[in-house]
């Protein structure tokens, strides 16, 4: 496990490394004034000084994202397996999901925090938003491409609907459904920070507004070095995840 | 972990009544009053246990007006459209005496009066409110609104804006202005206030909703007066108000509220006879310019808008 | 307990008529083969009889019970294997048993793979098998299905002379135990022969039944019979049936 | 055509219908103050009258969404080839895609306004990252997953990459590409409206925070409403495009 | 031009040996069988040489020339007919040869699928066809491959002894004609016989070639050669050998 991440990891990490000194020559060079694009060296700086200042914003930030992250993808998996098993619902149902993906955060906050204050639940209804639908797309298309064949066989043998999918679609459709989580896990932690600003007291998105609105763009951009590293972690995790259980087909993959 | 074990204390101690407040949006000199107020221990001599909230996307009106929050920091602008628009909120407080915003610029732009807007570049949010108000100002030196060139700029902040393309933007001197300062960048500022009397609005107000002070004046009466005893110590003591507006915020920068705290000291009260107080005049005097500059699509009675009544007499 | 009757069944595809006025019948604990040129509609017919296609006329009954349209009554081998990749050789096997029934029988399932040949294969998935070892796995998927009719489709086409003799064999010994009714299609006279109580060939273009023929052989049959001379005269007498 | 969208639309316009009936209600009997949740007689009425006010405003958002979701999948479809293609790119690639997916709007509206000023560069830019990332993922997903079967005999038949990508890859990653097609323009239109805020002078989202910052609450809905026509306009039409391009696999489907 | 040489060449799947040390020729024009129980490795062996597989040991030349690894050197048909779903009956056909001449001779495809009893299907889709169909389908895009060696994995497993028997007088109408060389997997002795000038038989686990024959019989060869009685005589010959 650890060499492969290491066999695999030296591609990315060179080309991230070789970004970093282009991006720090280039700040230097051509005298970027710090508070547009500060170089990265002083944005380490600002991630080892201001540890203790924001590590309580991390940890927020990671719970709500994975508590998230976690419900948006129940979500996202129990609506498309509804939408797969009740055509009907499909039909009646899909514009739903699309309308659901375009309802501006602007317009849904007020009235997440008129309903539901400013608990926790609003913030994981963002998410839960930003993640179910790339997974309901995703998993509904890989239900939708099973084999002619395989299908065929099923029927012949008298499988019921619960034993079609348990048995066929379920499994040939998880890569596709890992392709959507992997979309998805992306997207979560983006979406939790967006959710703090539907009224937060901690977590990076608070922090980075903060920052922000003092012009402290090394912070802003410390901030920034956690999403990206989050969503990374969460990426790579749900890829071995994906390793370990799609192994059939990965075997034959290879 | 301190903080919270303190919360569960005073919650024991006595029956404290719970109260929110939310911010414009993400807390800063302004609210200086505030975090005193709470941090000192002023709202618990109210028999108050406040939360200060920020809204993010929500919007702090339109909580403040729903009762989801029971004060909020808004602007008389915002006041004045919402109460048009029927939504019940009113304001009880100005925080700051006169309008500390105005039109800057970096000084080789070399704006410095309406006059000079002309053939130059603004960049503004886009609202319609901006250039009746570049127009009122321009109309002052006999020069033509329409030789500006008005972009709209979203989310970008002044000094990024200069960079590139703005020539002039709407700024708080007492945040923006400072942290130019702070940075060394010279500008220009045209004062609003300088041109024309009937825009020296309240910016920013503390506002409560009708049925609060229909239903619960007491509770108002003990905020303000907490807010207040606030807000007179930043006056004084701008100083260790920013300490403690540091402590409570960390993430702001320290130095950037320190020198703002300082501009804005004298600014709170100013020439008012106590802090908060405001005037009937201002608001008809706002409302009207609004409405003649068809920013309203009804006149606003400005008597229902605002009220002094809950400000404590010294 | 199977007995098929396949009553005036019908099928097109657009403007193509693939079946016309198919009636037959298959007895309780009966083998009949069926035997027709390639295209003629023999797939298509299990697909009707297995109810996942819609007859344009006609009707299916299985032990008088209209069961057009229904399915699970028969066990099916497809022409294709159609295995499930992500499932090994055993779970394969068990797939058939563990639809009817929920619950499935892995001792014996094992078993018939060693029989099969393929004894060191239970673990391995499909995609690591040779085209006749797939064609196994699939034949003792069905067969480890409990319905009472089973419906073979081209079960040894892809296997060598001998693993076939073999397979047939433990077919025959399987059926002479459990008595289920078997309809089997394949292309080979002999194989049809050796197996059959009745051999049924079907006309191309639609697909007719063109000559019923009852194999009187009696059973237990051994593999001498093939080289016996009633067995050529009549592989001779379908050999020419065929051709016409 | 005509009637097969009325066959197929009749379901879920009943239950648009009903919701629409149900809020109409809902606001009447709790009486919610219009300024939280105007009733959808309000919005129509609005958007009635208001037409004149803001179709320019719906022109240059459709404009704008549909540049940007050409763009933005010509540019997904095209990382998709190229990591799928270049195996070595694809690893060092990978987290670069995700990264971009995490670099919150509060940060790069400034830095693209710097490098490309107000105009309608950066805004292209924004629906570009938004709308790529699903295809690019769900493309390299359908890429990977071709018959094994099928590849082998490409590869026996001496096909070079090219062919095994034009005869092979591409035609069998096809429906998963407008799987990612479908998700991104679901996205298109609310990317548009966000780069909006980039600082536009028409434009839907232009309509909407103008209508939100002066509580005109039936306004920002008559923006909710085209943003959602829109969306459901783009996926409709997507849906009927792939219905007629993957016309092989979906016989095969039927 | 078209001479294989197979050298030495060995195989092993995780510790189970399937190739065993073969060696063997094809010479330019010559037609040459492979019989071998399932699952002795035929299919590998073709992979092998088609450049897919790598050999564990062992080297394959076309016409001197080393070509183990490299692909695109024969004309391949596989055991599963392996039809592009979304490509017509006549896209399919010509798939082979637009892969290495890039331009396509239609006129000839659709000749060749009417010989092949396909007339009026060349728009059809691949899931429209028979299984036999289907078969016959990826064996023509072999033979509309331009490779001057062919090798063709069970054929014709999937046809009724008249399609076959058409199938293989045509396969030696056009081998004769264009005597492009041809290695053969079948599971049928007859087969074999009636095409190969030379047979070779594949032990199993692991394969190792166990016995190779010459036939002699004279070409073209007719029908009735069927009937011979040396022909009769190598079937029991092969038999016995396979039998082993
Ligand atoms: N889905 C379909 N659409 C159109 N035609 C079809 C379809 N399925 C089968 N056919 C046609 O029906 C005919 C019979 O097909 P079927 O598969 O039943 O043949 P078969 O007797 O099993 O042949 P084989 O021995 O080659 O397997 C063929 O001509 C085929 O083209
Ligand atoms: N990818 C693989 N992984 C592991 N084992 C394999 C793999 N491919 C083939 N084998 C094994 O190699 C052996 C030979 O397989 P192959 O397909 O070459 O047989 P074959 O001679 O073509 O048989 P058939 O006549 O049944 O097609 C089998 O035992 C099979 O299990
Ligand atoms: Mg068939
Ligand atoms: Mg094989």
């Amino acid at each position: 496990m650890a060499r492969n991440v290491l066999r695999r990891g030296w591609r990315p990490a060179l080309v991230l490394i070789l970004l970093i000194i282009i991006w720090e020559t280039a700040s230097k060079l051509f005298e970027v004034p710090e508070w547009i694009l500060p170089p990265p060296t002083s944005i380490g700086q600002e991630t080892i000084i201001g540890w203790s200042d924001y590590n309580h914003h991390l940890w927020a930030t990671i719970q709500l994202s994975v508590i998230g992250f976690v419900i948006g993808s129940s979500v996202g998996i129990l609506v498309a397996i509804c939408l797969h098993l009740v055509p009907v619902l499909r039909e009646a149902i899909y514009p739903l999901l699309i309308i659901s993906q375009n309802i501006p955060i602007i317009i849904l906050a007020p009235l997440l925090v008129v309903w539901f204050g400013f608990g926790i639940l609003p913030k994981l209804i963002v998410i839960t938003l930003v993640c179910f639908f790339p997974i309901t797309i995703a998993t509904l298309d890989g239900f939708r491409q099973t084999s002619r064949e395989l299908h065929h066989y099923m029927l012949m043998a008298g499988a019921n609907k619960r034993q079609i999918f348990f048995k066929l679609e379920w499994p040939h459709a998880l890569p596709s459904l890992f392709s959507g989580l992997k979309i998805a896990a992306t997207y979560s932690v983006m979406g939790a920070v967006i959710s703090e600003w539907l009224g937060a007291s901690e977590g990076i998105g608070y922090y980075m507004t903060l920052a922000s609105s003092s012009f402290r763009t090394d912070r802003v951009f410390v901030a920034i070095l956690f999403i990206v590293t989050l969503s990374l972690l969460f990426f790579g995790l749900l890829s071995f995840v994906e390793r370990k259980v799609v192994k059939a087909s990965a075997q034959e993959d290879e | 972990n301190d903080s919270e074990q303190g919360k569960e204390e005073k919650s024991a101690d006595k029956a404290l009544k719970e109260v929110s407040v939310v911010l414009d949006w993400t807390p800063n000199t302004n609210h200086t009053g505030l975090y005193v107020a709470k941090e000192k221990g002023y709202f618990e001599e109210q028999g108050l246990d406040v939360d200060i909230k920020m809204p993010g996307e929500a919007g702090a009106d339109q909580l403040v007006a729903s009762g989801k929050a029971d004060f909020g920091v808004s602007y008389q602008e915002g006041i004045t459209e919402a109460r048009v628009q029927d939504i019940p909120i009113v304001s009880i407080a100005a925080v700051i005496q006169h309008n500390t915003s105005g039109f800057a610029s970096p000084k080789e732009k070399d704006i410095t009066e309406p006059k000079d807007f002309e053939g130059k570049t603004y960049g503004g949010w886009g609202a319609p409110l901006e250039k009746a108000v570049i127009s009122s100002l321009m109309k002052q030196d006999d020069a033509n609104v329409e030789k500006v060139d008005i972009v709209n700029m979203g989310d970008t902040d002044f000094f990024t804006a200069v960079e590139r393309d703005i020539d002039f933007a709407w700024i708080f001197y007492g945040w923006t202005g400072v942290e130019a300062e702070l940075r060394n960048e010279e500008i220009n500022m045209v004062y609003l206030t300088d041109y024309t009397e009937k825009l020296d609005y309240y910016t920013p107000v503390l506002a409560t909703n009708e049925t609060m002070i229909e239903e619960d004046p007491d509770t108002i009466k003990q905020f303000l007066a907490a807010v207040t005893k606030g807000y007179e110590l930043a006056i004084e003591n701008p100083d260790e108000a920013a300490e403690i507006l540091i402590q409570a915020e960390p993430d702001l920068d320290a130095d950037l509220v320190k020198a703002s705290q300082k501009w804005l000291a004298d600014k709170y009260q100013d020439d008012a006879a106590r802090w908060g107080e405001q005037k009937l005049e201002v608001w008809k005097n706002y409302s009207t310019w609004m409405y003649d500059n068809d920013l309203l699509d009804k006149p606003l009675d400005s008597e229902k808008a605002f009220t002094n009544e809950f400000l404590p007499n010294n | 307990m199977g007995k098929l009757d396949v009553q005036n069944v019908s099928k097109s595809f657009g403007n193509h008529q693939v079946l016309q006025q198919l009636s037959f019948s298959v007895q309780d604990g009966e083998f009949v083969s069926i035997l027709g040129p390639s295209g003629s509609g023999k797939s298509t017919l299990f697909n009707i009889i297995g109810g996942i296609t819609a007859p344009d006329t006609g009707a299916i009954y299985l032990n008088g019970q209209d069961i057009s349209g229904l399915c699970g009554n028969i066990s099916y081998m497809p022409q294709a294997a159609s295995l499930f990749p992500w499932r090994t050789v055993l779970q394969n096997v068990l797939l058939g048993e563990e639809i009817v029934h929920g619950k499935t029988d892995e001792e014996e399932a094992r078993e018939m793979i060693a029989k099969a040949g393929l004894q060191g294969y239970e673990q391995a998935y499909p995609h690591e098998l040779s085209g006749g070892m797939k064609q196994r796995v699939s034949f003792l998927r069905s067969m480890k299905s409990p319905q009472s009719m089973i419906c073979l489709d081209e079960p040894f086409s892809a296997l060598d002379e001998f693993t076939r003799a073999e397979m047939q064999k433990w077919l025959l010994s399987i059926w002479e135990k459990h008595r289920r009714s078997i309809l089997f299609v394949t292309h080979n006279i002999e194989e049809a022969l050796f197996l059959s109580d009745r051999i049924l060939v079907l006309s191309n273009k639609p697909a007719r039944i063109q000559r019923e023929l009852v194999i009187p052989f009696e059973r237990p049959r051994e593999e001498e019979l093939v080289l016996s001379k009633s067995f050529l005269d009549y592989k001779k007498q379908l050999y020419y049936e065929l051709r016409e």
